[in-house]
């Protein structure tokens, strides 16, 4: 067992890094979900759009509510659950072989006949007798819609969607359809109701107008911000040096010589620095001089390094004593806003949209593999740290030979040496037979 | 996500086969018992784990198909293709003349290197089909010599070139008695090479699964298509696509991500079994009706008692436990596991969460872990096969120390013997490999016993 | 009236501050009405529940969304004080307030302001929430797997737990690692395959295709309303912020007088502000970290400095001490002295060789053309690249530092073989 | 699939190998139905286009045209062969398989292995080279000699060096015939020792026969066949000595009803790897399973039934029966008694329609009787091949790695020495080149050796098994 406040360090920091990896993984699953409806068939039907939103955690008390099934669908279900209760007597009344000739055959018939029951629609729609003709010559269609159709809505297309979503999922009453309509004039550009892949036709969309209008006017005014940024004018920021003089002077405060964001924003460097020094020094040890010159240079460079290391251990000690001369913080959760997302608040943000280019399928998975890479690399190092902190001085303390610490030692051992994915194993010395 | 799953020989191409042929004729019975919509969203899920896209309307599965010989490999694909459901891939096979000979070091020493290189070519244009990969499923016994050594050495290069997928190794336990003299030998080899490459081995014992052919099928004479069959419908009820925690009418997409991290994050513990109810031959099926507390019950009480096959199930219509009877020696003090998995079909009653409550008492799990982290729940609305309700339960326990134990000390006395060493050092596995293999496993079995 | 007599100078530009509220308070997310910056002024109780939020919502890391809303005034408020004291805001009387929001309007419009003074707050907010309409990637790893947002309160019995149990964690987490991966690569598949069937759809030519969003517009016309509406209502904002750039002056004219208001601050005050209990801070912890490398690296420098002075003063014994020696020792002195600038450099600006920050549009094109400001894949690789092989070394270095220390520690056992795991 | 080639050396080599290619051929044709080449077919047989001049055009697929048997005949008499190549079997070989020479070994091994050894090394060696390479994947090499004469047993074992340093990565199946206590050969019991010694050191496998066991098992059928005791109802074939075709026309020899024991028992040994089964046994894993110390290597095999009732739906009991019989003194093939004797390992092939379950029935029912040695308790290697013998629904070859052999070596040993200390006819041996003394008392050391590693096995038969210690986990 490991003392209870190693444990909630450990446990803490971990649960943390599964929490966050959670995250990101649903953030993922969420885009993934867009992407993948976006590369199935378009159909105008919308069978895509019965998939209901992300809904929270399924109510494990009752999970059929969670499901909410369509009108259609308790239809159905309460056929099968009928005939399969009849299966069922069927079974329990009848001899073997008629029962058995019976039973799957009720089963099937229900499933053969619920389309035809629950079809609150047609068969044939208008839609769809609109889809058979334009299959005859879809060339034809297309080419009409690659040309923006302005002002020449196609109720036809709508309407049959509105019917056919009603009829699904009939969800939050749509307010506006005429003004929709006027819209979706120019949206989804080819227009021939059958259903078609991004794959074949994905080049022929056309974003609409309005949108088109209100992004360029959007990017615009990001690039205005971002110049104004730069050449913010000089009288606002003399007023807000003074008036942040002034919060200072009317607080009857001395200004503390770092906040606790700058401490940490500070160590933050210095962790890097440490990072850096101690490959250098790496390097440098490795390194076996042949002459003098070189000789003389590894020993410059290693005064340099120590030198350095002395810099950055005397700004930590500064460090701790800005953080000990704090007052203590108010800090109403266990983890501070150490994830406070500092992006965007680089040295020079620039709010105006940047592009990153990318040449193939695999370049980009490349780099995001790698940009994950990094990450999960950081985060292991940290771990690592947090790990050497928390057990080494366990694993050092301990009376030794116990099977306690033989067991802390091996998963010391696993978690410390060999990130966590193999174990080794301690035999006893006992001389076999 | 998909999988991708490697056969390798004659159990893994025999099983392989029955894997797939069982998902597939569930995903397109029409006893499913759930409405066509949520009828068509199983399929795509299902289609898109373990199939790639049709060719002229037969789906084919993603497999590669490993042997030595052709004979096995020749039947699978004519059996596939009879079936007219689905097929293999054209290319996806590699076979040579002449097998391991149920010997380890040959496969794994000499097989595995020279035919590296064609092996994990099929392999990689099998995962490039995929959009969304997510690991690969391997079918081997570790009894023989080509599935066990291949099987190894294959599993290693996997976790070489393919460090960030996933990789379940599906392992047929051999009979106690009667396959292969060598069995302990190629087992200890195989399982301690798996443990360092593999991320979790599913392990179907035979002498198990024949036992649920004789009590529960009523199989007179039990046929190796017969034990393939049931392990098949196993699987299968494993895999079956399931809903994601979201929502229930997402599918979970990573079954294998989903699974492993709930079940083997911890290095030591890489073995899982799998437990079904029901079992029951088609005749006595029709005459029996289930109620979920009737089946979880059961299964529960499997658990406990460490039986791996359900027995004492009447064929009547009210199930009738007896379970002093019928329960199989306690072979372990302190069973404990981490994942309860089952999959529901439709009708689902309120009080099933109730009967659930019976895999929440912490007794049954090891000290250092609470139930409500050790124990999850899958479902789908969706029948599997032929049950109208069946439950499967995925558990990481101590159920095979027995069983391993037992495998290791007979290898040791043989190998104490130097019985049958020279086999193995003809193709360069030296006594020091079996040591560590030793070492391995004995670390494995303490492991497991300590907990 | 009392306005008129408080600040008669005002009322040449009695337009002109309204004008500057109503575009900060429009700039700002669910911004209050410009009626609450006027009764904070006077510190009317009213105004108080208003600015909490707001400067939660400022101060809070968590995305803005519905759960906002349901988090407590008295949690929001507890989070605004510990945050801008984490940020060092200097007047104590902010922390006195009590956190039913009942009092103390002024000190938290005097808050807000200096949060204003110090950056440019609505563009930040702006940009958090900002539309996605592209498909973005961020280069840099500010945000990369840290956790968002206070972590969620755990039901972990406190107490001591099983080693093995944090084993098992550990375990999950390379799991969770893998699975990002993979979903990651099949995001990048998906992406690129959208990307590539539509080419050419996109009216900006500097962008060529279409973006999930977009396409996703064209294929739900329903949400790409949505997607429309929200669209204009950030341009309405993004207006608001520059219009309030514009009339900001103004709006600092008066905070003074604000400022003024306010009785100047009793130095230790007497009542002592009620903390919170001291809940160690992970900064903290990170900082003692850093210590204790830093001091085993200096303690092995010593040791290395020690061992090569003697090395070199060997050699440099035989050598002639001509002019020529001078000028090589001075050379070799620049030499490194530039090399470890640089190195210090790496550090101290705070920004590695990738430069960049924020979200960045992805954009696929076959010939890999780019224009000046945009950011070629291929490069942004090679940075990633050489981080990786970097942070890779640091840790095997810190592995290989644990596992001389456990051998240490082992090495002293009799009877018992340490086996370690099969290498490979 | 691999294929195997079969070398018959000397008279009784010949003979067998005669049964074994006309078993061969009429199991393959009742299988193979179609008359298409596959690959079961050629793991015994090539398929020549014998329009084409010279070698003859191998075809790898279509039509079979005809066959031609995967052997070198060896005798360095002519009689056999010639017998042979006049039979109906003639088309099977072609003179460039054949080795024959006019003089005959005199019953010597010294001039079978020495003189006609060196004489007709490289054409020996030049045809074993064009049978391998008509080959894809040879495995095997079956060797059928016996062990008194003089050619078989001298030639037979100066080609097994032969085979191992040319063709070391294919397996050497020794099919030897020991001579019985009452052989007509004199000198048998020295052509045997020295040929043990050959055997010992360079020969993967040997499965010993001996003619006294044949004959017993003739003798026995023939009683139950004409006692009337089974009435009609036993089928006029039976399994071991149905031999109808090739040499039925001919003037019937004693020695065909046991010779044709031997090629069944060829037949079954590779059935699994010829044919489909739900459980199969490559030649490869005979010796993989049944030999765990490279000289223990001598396997005593039986087959099962002896012959087959006319009614085809077997009673489980029957099939219980296959079994049991597999394990009595009456069905081995050498004068032997597993099951009073120590096993080092077993193997059951099974052919035809018979489950795993039957199996695993049969061992766990058999397992009692039997004693294990005490690191393979559970020695038991299976395989089920589906296509069942012609004629019949299943069959059982049992093999066994098993003490019995002993007393066959001790007897042999005893004869031999009966004879070396009067050191009767030795002078016909040493006269022979490059033979000395030092050859016999090497050969009977080996033999001695031999006797020895059994003799240590038989001894640990009565002890308790116990395990041993294990490697100590501390945690």
């Amino acid at each position: 067992m490991l003392p209870a406040d190693c444990s909630r360090r450990l446990v803490d920091e971990l649960q943390g890094a599964l929490d966050a990896c959670a995250q990101r993984q649903l953030q993922l699953e969420q885009s993934l979900r867009v992407c993948r409806r976006l590369l199935q068939a378009w159909e105008p039907t919308g069978t895509w759009a019965w998939e209901p939103p992300p809904e929270p955690e399924t109510n494990e008390e009752d999970p059929l509510p969670a499901c909410t099934p369509s009108p259609q669908d308790l239809k159905e279900l309460e056929f099968l659950t009928r005939a399969l209760e009849k299966a069922v007597g069927v079974r329990r009344g009848i001899t073997k072989a008629g029962e058995r000739n019976k039973a799957p055959s009720l089963k099937s018939r229900s499933i053969v006949t619920s389309p035809g029951t629950t079809a609150s629609t047609p068969p044939q729609s208008p839609g769809q007798v609109g889809g058979h003709a334009s299959d005859t010559r879809p060339t034809k269609g297309l080419r009409q819609t690659t040309v923006p159709a302005k002002g020449r809505p196609e109720r036809r297309l709508p309407s049959v969607r509105d019917r056919t979503r009603a009829g699904i999922g009939a969800r939050a009453p749509r307010s506006g359809a005429g003004l929709r309509n006027q819209h979706m004039a120019s949206l989804a550009a080819p227009q021939a109701p059958e259903a078609f892949t991004l794959k074949e036709k994905g080049h022929l969309l056309r974003l609409p107008a309005a949108f088109r209008k209100a992004a360029s006017q959007n990017s615009s005014l990001w690039v205005q911000l971002s110049s104004m940024q730069t050449s913010d004018s000089m009288d606002a920021t003399a007023a807000k040096t003074q008036f942040l003089q002034n919060v200072q002077t009317t607080s009857g405060r001395s200004q503390p010589r770092l906040s606790a964001a700058e401490v940490e924003a500070e160590v933050r460097r210095l962790q890097k620095a440490c990072s850096l020094l101690r490959l250098r020094v790496r390097e440098e040890l490795s390194a076996a001089p042949m002459d003098w010159m070189q000789e003389y240079r590894c020993l410059l460079t290693l005064e340099g390094l120590q030198a350095m290391v002395g810099q950055c251990l005397q700004r930590l000690q500064e460090l701790r004593a800005a953080v000990a001369e704090q007052p203590p913080l108010p800090c109403p959760v266990g983890r501070s806003p150490r994830a406070l997302p500092s992006c965007g608040g680089g040295a020079e943000p620039t709010w105006s949209p940047q592009l990153l280019v990318y040449s193939s399928t695999q370049e980009l998975q490349t780099l995001a593999a790698l940009k994950l890479r990094v990450a999960v690399l950081d985060q292991q190092i940290h771990l690592e740290k947090v790990l050497m902190a928390e057990l080494l001085p366990l694993v050092s303390a301990a009376q030794p030979e116990g099977p306690s610490w033989l067991t802390l030692c091996r998963a010391a051992h696993s978690l410390l040496c060999e990130g966590g994915a193999r174990v080794l194993t301690i035999l006893r010395d006992e001389p076999v037979d | 996500m998909s999988i991708v799953t490697v056969q390798l020989g004659q159990c893994g191409n025999q099983i392989g086969f029955e894997v797939f042929d069982a998902l597939l004729s569930d995903s397109h019975s029409s006893q499913g018992l759930c409405c066509k919509r949520e009828n068509e969203a199983y399929q795509a899920s299902c289609k898109e784990r373990f199939f790639s896209e049709e060719e002229k309307g037969v789906p084919i599965a993603r497999a590669v198909l490993v042997d030595m010989e052709p004979k096995v490999i020749n039947q699978t694909l004519a059996k596939a293709a009879q079936s007219g459901r689905w097929k293999y891939g054209q290319h996806a096979c590699f076979c040579q003349k002449q097998g391991s000979g149920n010997n380890w070091a040959y496969g794994y020493s000499v097989h595995g290197p020279r035919h590296e290189e064609s092996i994990m070519n099929l392999i990689r244009k099998e995962v490039e089909k995929c959009d969304s990969f997510s690991g690969f499923f391997i079918i081997m016994s570790m009894a023989g010599g080509t599935g066990s050594g291949i099987g190894a050495f294959v599993t290693q290069n996997l976790q070489d070139q393919y460090s960030n997928s996933l990789k379940m190794n599906q392992i047929i336990w051999p009979y106690g008695t009667g396959e292969v003299i060598v069995q302990n030998y190629n087992s200890i080899l195989t399982l301690s090479h798996l443990y360092r490459s593999s991320d979790a081995l599913l392990v179907h014992e035979n002498d198990a699964v024949h036992k649920i052919c004789a009590k529960l099928m009523n199989i007179k004479q039990i046929s190796f298509s017969d034990i393939n069959q049931v392990l098949a419908h196993q699987l299968g009820s494993v895999f079956q696509p399931t809903y994601s925690a979201e929502s229930s009418f997402h599918y979970r997409r990573n079954p294998l991500g989903d699974l492993m991290e709930h079940l083997v994050p911890h290095p030591e513990f890489k073995m899982l079994s799998i437990r079904n109810v029901p079992h029951m031959s088609e005749n006595s099926l029709a005459y029996s009706t289930f109620t979920w507390a009737g089946l979880l019950k059961h299964l529960r009480q499997m658990l406990i008692s460490n039986a791996r096959m359900e027995e004492g199930m009447s064929h009547h219509t009210q199930p009738n436990f007896s379970w002093g009877l019928t329960m199989l020696p306690r072979l372990v003090l302190n069973p404990w596991f981490q994942e309860f998995k089952t999959s529901l079909a439709n009708m689902v009653k309120p009080h099933l969460y109730k009967n659930l409550e019976g895999f929440k008492d912490p007794a049954l799990y090891t000290s250092w872990l609470v139930p409500v982290n050790a124990f999850n729940v899958w479902k789908t609305q969706r029948a599997f096969s032929k049950y109208e309700k069946s439950a499967v339960l995925v558990s990481n326990s101590q159920f095979l120390v027995k069983p391993l134990d037992m495998i290791v000390g007979k290898a040791w006395n043989m190998f104490a013997s130097k019985a049958y060493i020279h086999q193995y050092t003809k193709f360069g596995i030296e006594e020091e490999d079996f040591l560590d293999s030793f070492t391995s496993l004995e670390q494995v079995v303490a492991s497991y016993c300590n907990l | 009236m009392r306005r008129r007599r408080v600040d008669p100078a005002a009322g040449a530009r009695a337009g002109a501050l309204p004008e500057a509220i109503a575009a900060l308070s429009r700039s700002l997310p669910s911004g209050p009405s410009p009626e609450i910056f006027r009764r904070a002024k006077f510190d009317r109780p009213e105004a108080t529940s208003a600015l909490w939020q707001l400067l939660f919502r400022v101060l809070s890391p968590l995305p803005a969304g519905n759960a906002l809303a349901s988090i407590a005034l008295e949690v929001q408020a507890r989070l605004v004080k510990s945050a801008l004291c984490s940020q060092g805001y200097p007047r104590p009387a902010l922390a006195q307030l009590p956190e039913d929001g009942s009092q103390g309007s002024r000190e938290l419009l005097l808050a807000l302001s200096w949060l204003l003074a110090r950056g440019p707050v609505p563009e930040q907010m702006l940009a958090q929430t900002r539309v996605p309409l592209g498909d973005e990637m961020t280069v840099c790893q500010c945000e990369a797997l840290a956790s968002l947002g206070p972590p969620a309160p755990h039901m972990e019995a406190e107490g001591p737990v099983d080693v093995r149990r944090v084993q098992w964690l550990m375990g999950k987490l390379r799991f969770r690692w893998r699975q990002l991966v993979s979903s990651q690569q099949e995001q990048c598949a998906l992406l690129s395959k959208i990307h590539l069937y539509t080419r050419g759809c996109h009216s900006d030519q500097s962008l060529g295709h279409l973006s999930v969003t977009e396409a996703e517009m064209l294929r739900d016309p329903e949400g790409g309303q949505q997607l429309l509406r929200t669209l204009e209502h950030e341009n309405r904002r993004l207006e608001a912020v520059l219009a309030w750039r514009r009339a900001e002056p103004v709006f600092w004219q008066w905070m003074d007088t604000v400022l003024g208001t306010c009785a100047p601050e009793a130095p230790a005050a007497a009542s002592q502000p009620t903390f919170l209990p001291w809940v160690p801070e992970c900064g903290d912890g990170e900082l003692e970290l850093v210590v204790r490398e830093l001091q085993t690296l200096e303690e092995e420098l010593r040791e290395a400095v020690e061992r090569r002075r003697v090395a070199w003063e060997a050699k440099a014994r035989g050598c002639g001490r001509g002019p020529e020696w001078s000028a090589a020792r001075r050379a070799s002195r620049e030499t490194v002295e530039k090399e470890l600038g640089a190195l210090q450099r790496c550090w101290e600006q705070d920004s590695g060789p990738a430069p960049a920050h924020g979200p960045y549009r992805l954009v696929r094109r076959e010939d890999g053309a780019a224009g000046d400001r945009d950011l070629r894949a291929a490069e942004l690789i090679r940075t990633l690249r050489s981080q990786e092989a970097c942070l890779e070394a640091v840790l095997r270095q810190l592995q290989r530092q644990c596992r001389q220390e456990l051998a240490r520690l082992a090495g002293a056992l009799p009877g018992l073989i340490w086996i370690p795991p099969p290498g490979r | 699939m691999t294929q195997s080639v079969v070398v018959q050396v000397g008279q009784c080599g010949n003979q067998i190998g005669c049964c074994f290619w006309d078993l061969a051929l009429r199991e393959h044709a009742a299988v193979n139905q179609k008359g298409i080449y596959d690959e079961a077919i050629s793991s015994f047989f090539r398929n020549v286009d014998t329009r084409v001049v010279g070698d003859g055009g191998s075809i790898s697929k279509g039509k079979i045209c005809s066959l031609k048997a995967r052997a070198v005949l060896i005798d360095m008499e002519e009689g056999v062969v010639n017998e042979i190549l006049q039979g109906p079997l003639r088309d099977v070989f072609d003179t460039k398989q054949l080795i024959t020479d006019i003089s005959g070994s005199g019953n010597n091994w010294a001039v079978g292995h020495r003189v006609f050894g060196s004489l007709y090394q490289d054409q020996i060696l030049e045809k074993l080279r064009k049978s391998a390479e008509h080959c894809d994947c040879l495995q095997c090499f079956f060797i059928i000699h016996s062990m008194g004469g003089g050619t078989g047993s001298g030639l037979g074992t100066f080609l097994l060096k032969m085979l191992e340093d040319e063709f070391p990565e294919v397996y050497r199946f020794v099919t030897s015939i020991y001579p019985s206590g009452e052989d007509d050969v004199i000198t048998s019991p020295y052509n045997s020792i020295l040929a043990m010694k050959e055997l010992n050191e360079h020969a993967d496998c040997v499965l010993p026969i001996d003619n006294q066991s044949l004959f017993d098992i003739i003798s026995k059928i023939d009683l139950m066949v004409n006692s009337g005791k089974l009435g009609t109802t036993v089928k006029p074939k039976s399994l071991v000595t149905s031999s109808s075709g090739a040499l039925k026309t001919q003037h019937k020899k004693p020695f065909d009803a046991m010779n044709n024991i031997v090629a069944n028992l060829l037949l079954n040994l590779t059935s699994s790897a010829r044919f489909e089964g739900s459980l199969n046994m490559d030649l490869n894993e005979i010796s993989m399973n049944l030999v765990p110390f490279p000289q223990l290597h001598y396997l005593v095999s039986s087959l099962t039934p002896l012959y087959t009732l006319t009614d085809v739906n077997i009673p489980p009991r029957r099939l219980d029966q296959m079994f049991s019989d597999a394990f009595s003194k009456d069905h081995q093939l050498l004068r032997a008694d597993p099951k009073h004797s120590l096993y080092l390992a077993c193997a059951l092939m099974v052919r035809g329609n018979v489950q795993i379950s039957d199996v695993r029935r049969n061992i766990e029912r058999l397992k009692a009787s039997l004693q294990f040695v005490s690191w393979n308790q559970e020695g038991w290697k299976t395989s089920l091949c589906s296509v069942p013998p012609v004629g019949h629904s299943h069959s059982l070859l049992a093999l066994a790695n098993n003490t019995c052999v002993k007393p066959t070596f001790m007897e042999l040993k005893e004869r031999f020495m009966r004879l070396y200390k009067k050191k009767a006819h030795l002078h016909h041996y040493l006269q022979v080149e490059g033979m000395e003394e030092s050859c016999f008392t090497e050969a009977v050391s080996s033999l001695s050796a031999l006797i020895q590693e059994y003799n240590q096995l038989d001894a640990t038969k009565n002890m308790p098994v116990q395990d041993l210690p294990r490697l100590s986990i501390a945690v």
